[in-house]
């Protein structure tokens, strides 16, 4: 039995960890870099131990650093999080070796779905949909032409020594197949020197849907039902929320099948995601599978009512899994969003810096899971998230104005933060129907632009705050400032006190 | 004590008349408003007006400098004393024109793409610092020429502390 | 349509009302006493009037102001939260003749609850089981006699005229009957110059198992299960959790029907709730009916899955339910404990003050309700509770492991509080084993004494911080100490800064 | 500096031995500790110390002295510098004898019961204090004479504010 984990981690999912480890009575032991001895996870460990310099690639990639730790306080286990070394097969094969517990799957598992082309292979052999397309490029015309006229348009045309958009071409009519397959060729032989192409279908308005699974040692796998993360910038996740709002229940059930059955071809064992690409007719194909926990988990976790990280430490302990996919169902709905410190008006530029105040959103239905804390300085080496809020109510309408609600109560001052760019997307249109796909953002713009105007009367308000603050100041430095109509620290000290001293 | 206030670019004057314990009276370009102000937390004000409750969090930056947030507004705001105003006047109002660049954030020096003296054209890169993965140029907008530069590759910087002097042509 | 709320209260719970009119769309009014300017509930409102002075006779209770305040601001509706005028009668009724809906029940209802005897006799007219024992003072020897004779030892003999114990007197054996209510008769004569006596089945170990309900003004009643209260303190509940960890099925059906009869029997609109006495054999009997939302009401939120204010406001808008009983369940385990502001280690004295940093537990399964912010200063005049932790899991075990998990990462000083408390309660064999009655405080002294032994390390630790706090203050004063080993505010100024200096 | 450390009563001589960045070594009763302590908020300190992660709450009372809460306990630190260890011992180590009645809370005063000069018994009850609802009688452990007054009924008071003046008969 695992009594002690180390968490390779840091940030609000290394807190996280070791929430359930505490619950669970193991102890948790944290490593960190230089940079983050103030971090939460150091202080909210059972153990702490610094693992070298500020960037990553000197600490927290190191698996040298991480065993060596793991090994002299007598950790039985290794948990990875999400990001660093969750995905690293050698780690996990590392940890083997060592006779430490990798919480999270075998090196197999992690290699075969982390290569593109070999995951793709595995899943076809499973009787798993992919996104049809060519598997082998394709260097003749002929052969070009008869491919896409098999799959139908449209379809993406792609250099297969490509990259960064260069002899790529969308197929949308018949009768463009011919002109835009030469015109891709031609710009691969231009740009690469090899004019071989991929042939895949294109999906016309993408949704993003995620089904998480368990599957443990002894042959069992469940599904937890499905996440939409169509919500997207730059193909970084920025809301999640569970039931996805275009899902049907024989859909979900059959993509919860496959979801399973992509687990068992790789001889899954943990909790892991398959992610789908689903078109708006919902039809649904394997785009690829995440071989650790996600970011997004806690939607599910309260939508289901399960605890995934301790279900990945039974699981790690040999047990069997809790629960037959029989007793599971999904009540309500939750929304979770993403908060960065970064700049909205400024092109999401990341913002680090120190927390001078925060507040974090409270009451019923709300989940906040974060690490930063009054006078924390956040560091400039690793991701600008600082938390993720999770709301829960019976329905959806009602989830996103618990949302607003949260997202209205949630102040931080110091840094600027996504707060107020998840707020402009709580109110619109397409997300409040549950109309959306991977284009939302770019589609929405004029929604979500930074608000440019502010009423009068709170710029007259912001200005007199500033100005009195000022004032305040201003006396304390020079006492006795002579204007008989200014004793203006008055609202300050009075403020503090009054509470013991107006009686 | 004639005081003005610059909020998001605009100046305004702006006026104390008259305080009582939380209660504030203050003119703002000609238009008065009746405050109950209290200092709830360090920077957060709790300010009722006309019955109404607001919530103002308040970050001093630079002398006389503030940033203010309110629940969806954002706001720069500067109080220019008198004397400052009439520095400024003399100047014809070109206080803003700093000879330097500088950075929003905190970040690293990844390259410095200029040096002492050189003449360079609006738009070129001089500088481009990362912050947390994500690599950002820095460029001058208009003809400069650099008088000095203060940081070298691989070194540490705060937000807004300057990088590179520059001198006009 | 409601569209306006003035909320006549303060603290955790005008907060809460508050959150839930934000997500229903609907402005908050805030009313407060001069003593709580600072209050949370003051920032969170749309809008904010004073209302008197500190003591809440000069202001929380005085209907005339709270009135004049929701006629000024055009509130549509009043809600009481609990305590000040939440069970007033005479407030309901003015509510209505000023034609501002009061959210909760009518004046009869209340009137009719609020009375001890007019409420046993309503229940045993409705069929509800109410504690066997007589209905009218009884002045003959013979009479109450046979009446205990009737009813069965072990029974309690009340002085009619009585109080503080006095005139009272258990009767455990058959052969006792006599010689007790003698001397109970003589002690009642002596104290209060009237002899006559009531007499009640006494319950030996008895629980305080509570129901909640809602009804509407057509006709529809449900109740949403039970809650488990007899963790009591000085009849003070101290943690409530739901499921009761002896309910049965059968019994919890039995009791939930009477609590829809008990509240139909008084025509009962909005959200109350009917206690029970249980004794060990699960025989319950009524205890009084709460006719206004409860402390406790979130556990009941958490599992059955429903947002009890927002139910409120839908009756009070003549809507009808929006769930009928057979679309209930209980889902998973959940517990509150209320954080008071007071001193475990000196008798649970009132311990208010100014919060000098608080840090408030998160994550998974957490739900925190409380009002008091860092710099914010507890006015002494009101109930020192300063917040509400729950906690939710599938499981019993796991929420208690929660609890305690949530209890460890809350943290608050500058007052002292009973977080070591609970978390001692959460520790008690007979609370894990979830055997306990409302004597539970008393008879687990030994496990819920203040711990006077700390190991030594913490011991040293904790000399070595203040020592080294000290220095760096010492060294701040006089700059230049002399003292070449002693630089001592380095791991102040080094820790500030560290995330953006080092690197 | 021969410094002394008072925690729950107990006294014991400390030294900071070394001190370099985070890292510090003190000695405490004879036994010697290598720390690695940062104050991440005001008054909150991290500790690590043979790997073991400790959170230590510290609030200052008094000049020299502290309340510290850790996990489960809490203690009351005061530092006795050469100098107030110096005049102790002059007093015989008397220090901790308060003549005056105080509450350890804020409140309000309910009624007092004495007026100076009166003679009282160990036992009796000088004052009553509310605070949140709840009255509270302050009596004398031995018998003394009352000195001064220093409240009246209805005042408001603070935590440790000397009530009334006592002296020993």
């Amino acid at each position: 039995m695992i009594e002690k984990i180390l968490v390779a981690n840091r940030g609000e999912i290394a807190v996280r960890v070791m929430r359930s480890c505490r619950e669970m009575g193991i102890k948790s032991v944290a490593v960190y870099s230089e940079a983050d001895r103030t971090s939460m996870h150091v202080r909210y460990a059972d153990e702490a131990y610094c693992i070298g310099p500020a960037p990553s690639a000197e600490s927290y990639l190191v698996s040298d650093n991480i065993i060596e730790v793991a090994k002299k306080t007598g950790a039985d286990a290794i948990h990875p999080g999400y990001g660093f070394l969750s995905e690293n097969a050698d780690f996990s094969d590392r940890c083997e070796k060592e006779g430490i517990i990798f919480i999270g799957p075998s090196s197999y598992a992690i290699n075969t779905m982390g290569d593109k082309i070999t995951a793709r292979k595995t899943m076809t052999a499973a009787g798993v949909p992919v996104v049809p397309g060519t598997s082998e490029p394709i260097k003749d015309l002929e052969d070009a032409v008869s491919e896409i006229k098999k799959i139908g348009v449209p379809v993406m045309v792609k250099a297969s020594a490509g990259g960064g958009g260069k002899g790529m071409r969308l197929v949308e009519r018949e009768e463009d197949i011919i002109s835009s397959v030469k015109a891709a060729k031609s710009e691969a032989m231009a740009s690469f020197g090899d004019d071989a192409v991929y042939i895949e279908k294109y999906i016309n308005s993408p949704h993003h849907i995620e089904f998480q699974i368990l599957a443990d040692n002894h042959g069992n796998c469940i599904h937890l039902f499905e996440r939409e993360c169509s919500v997207q910038r730059r193909h970084q996740k920025v809301v999640e929320e569970t039931p996805s709002p275009i899902m049907t229940e024989k859909v979900r059930a059959e993509m919860g099948e496959y979801a399973v059955a992509a687990a068992k071809a790789v001889n899954y064992s943990g909790a892991g995601t398959i992610e789908f690409i689903v078109d708006d007719d919902l039809n649904y194909y394997f785009l690829e599978m995440n071989t650790r926990l996600q970011v997004e988990h806690p939607i599910t976790e309260r939508v289901v009512g399960i605890d995934l990280v301790k279900e990945q430490i039974n699981i790690s302990n040999n047990k069997t899994l809790t629960y037959k996919q029989s007793e599971l169902t999904q009540k309500g709905h939750a929304i979770e969003v993403r908060i960065y410190a970064e700049d909205p008006d400024n092109n999401f530029m990341p913002n680090p810096g120190t927390i001078k105040h925060i507040t974090e959103p409270l009451g019923l239905g709300v989940r906040h899971d974060g690490y930063v804390y009054q006078g924390y300085t956040i560091p400039i080496h690793y991701d600008p998230m600082i938390s993720k809020l999770i709301v829960w109510a019976p329905e959806r309408a009602e989830a996103i104005e618990r949302m607003k609600r949260a997202l209205y109560a949630y102040k931080i001052t110091g840094i600027k933060t996504s707060i107020p760019f998840l707020n402009k997307i709580m109110d619109v249109p397409a997300f409040r129907e549950g109309k959306y796909n991977t284009h939302f953002i770019q589609d929405n713009q004029q929604y979500l632009e930074p608000q440019k105007k502010s009423t009068q009367k709170l710029k007259d308000i912001a200005a007199i705050t500033a100005f009195l603050d000022y004032l305040t100041e201003q006396s304390e430095i020079k006492p006795g400032n002579g204007d008989a109509k200014s004793e203006p620290s008055k609202w300050k000290s009075c403020g503090r006190k009054r509470g013991v001293s107006r009686l | 004590m004639a005081y003005e206030i610059k909020v998001n670019g605009e100046i305004m004057p702006i006026e104390l008349l008259k305080q009582e314990g939380n209660n504030v009276s203050v003119n703002i370009n000609n238009k008065s408003y009746e405050f109950d102000i209290v200092e709830v937390e360090k920077g957060i004000y709790s300010i009722i007006l006309d019955g109404v409750s607001f919530n103002v969090e308040l970050t001093p930056n630079e002398y006389r400098k503030y940033t203010i947030d309110t629940l969806y507004d954002h706001f720069d705001v500067e109080v220019i004393d008198p004397e400052t105003r009439y520095i400024n006047n003399r100047k014809g109002g070109h206080e803003d024109d700093v000879n330097y660049i500088s950075t929003p954030m905190p970040g690293k020096i990844v390259k410095i793409l200029v040096k002492a003296g050189d003449e360079i054209k609006a738009g070129d890169t001089c500088v481009i610092v990362s912050a947390m993965k994500m690599e950002s140029e820095y460029k001058v907008v208009s003809d400069k020429k650099v008088k000095r530069v203060l940081v070298k590759e691989g070194d540490s910087i705060e937000g807004d502390q300057p990088l590179i002097l520059l001198e006009d042509i």
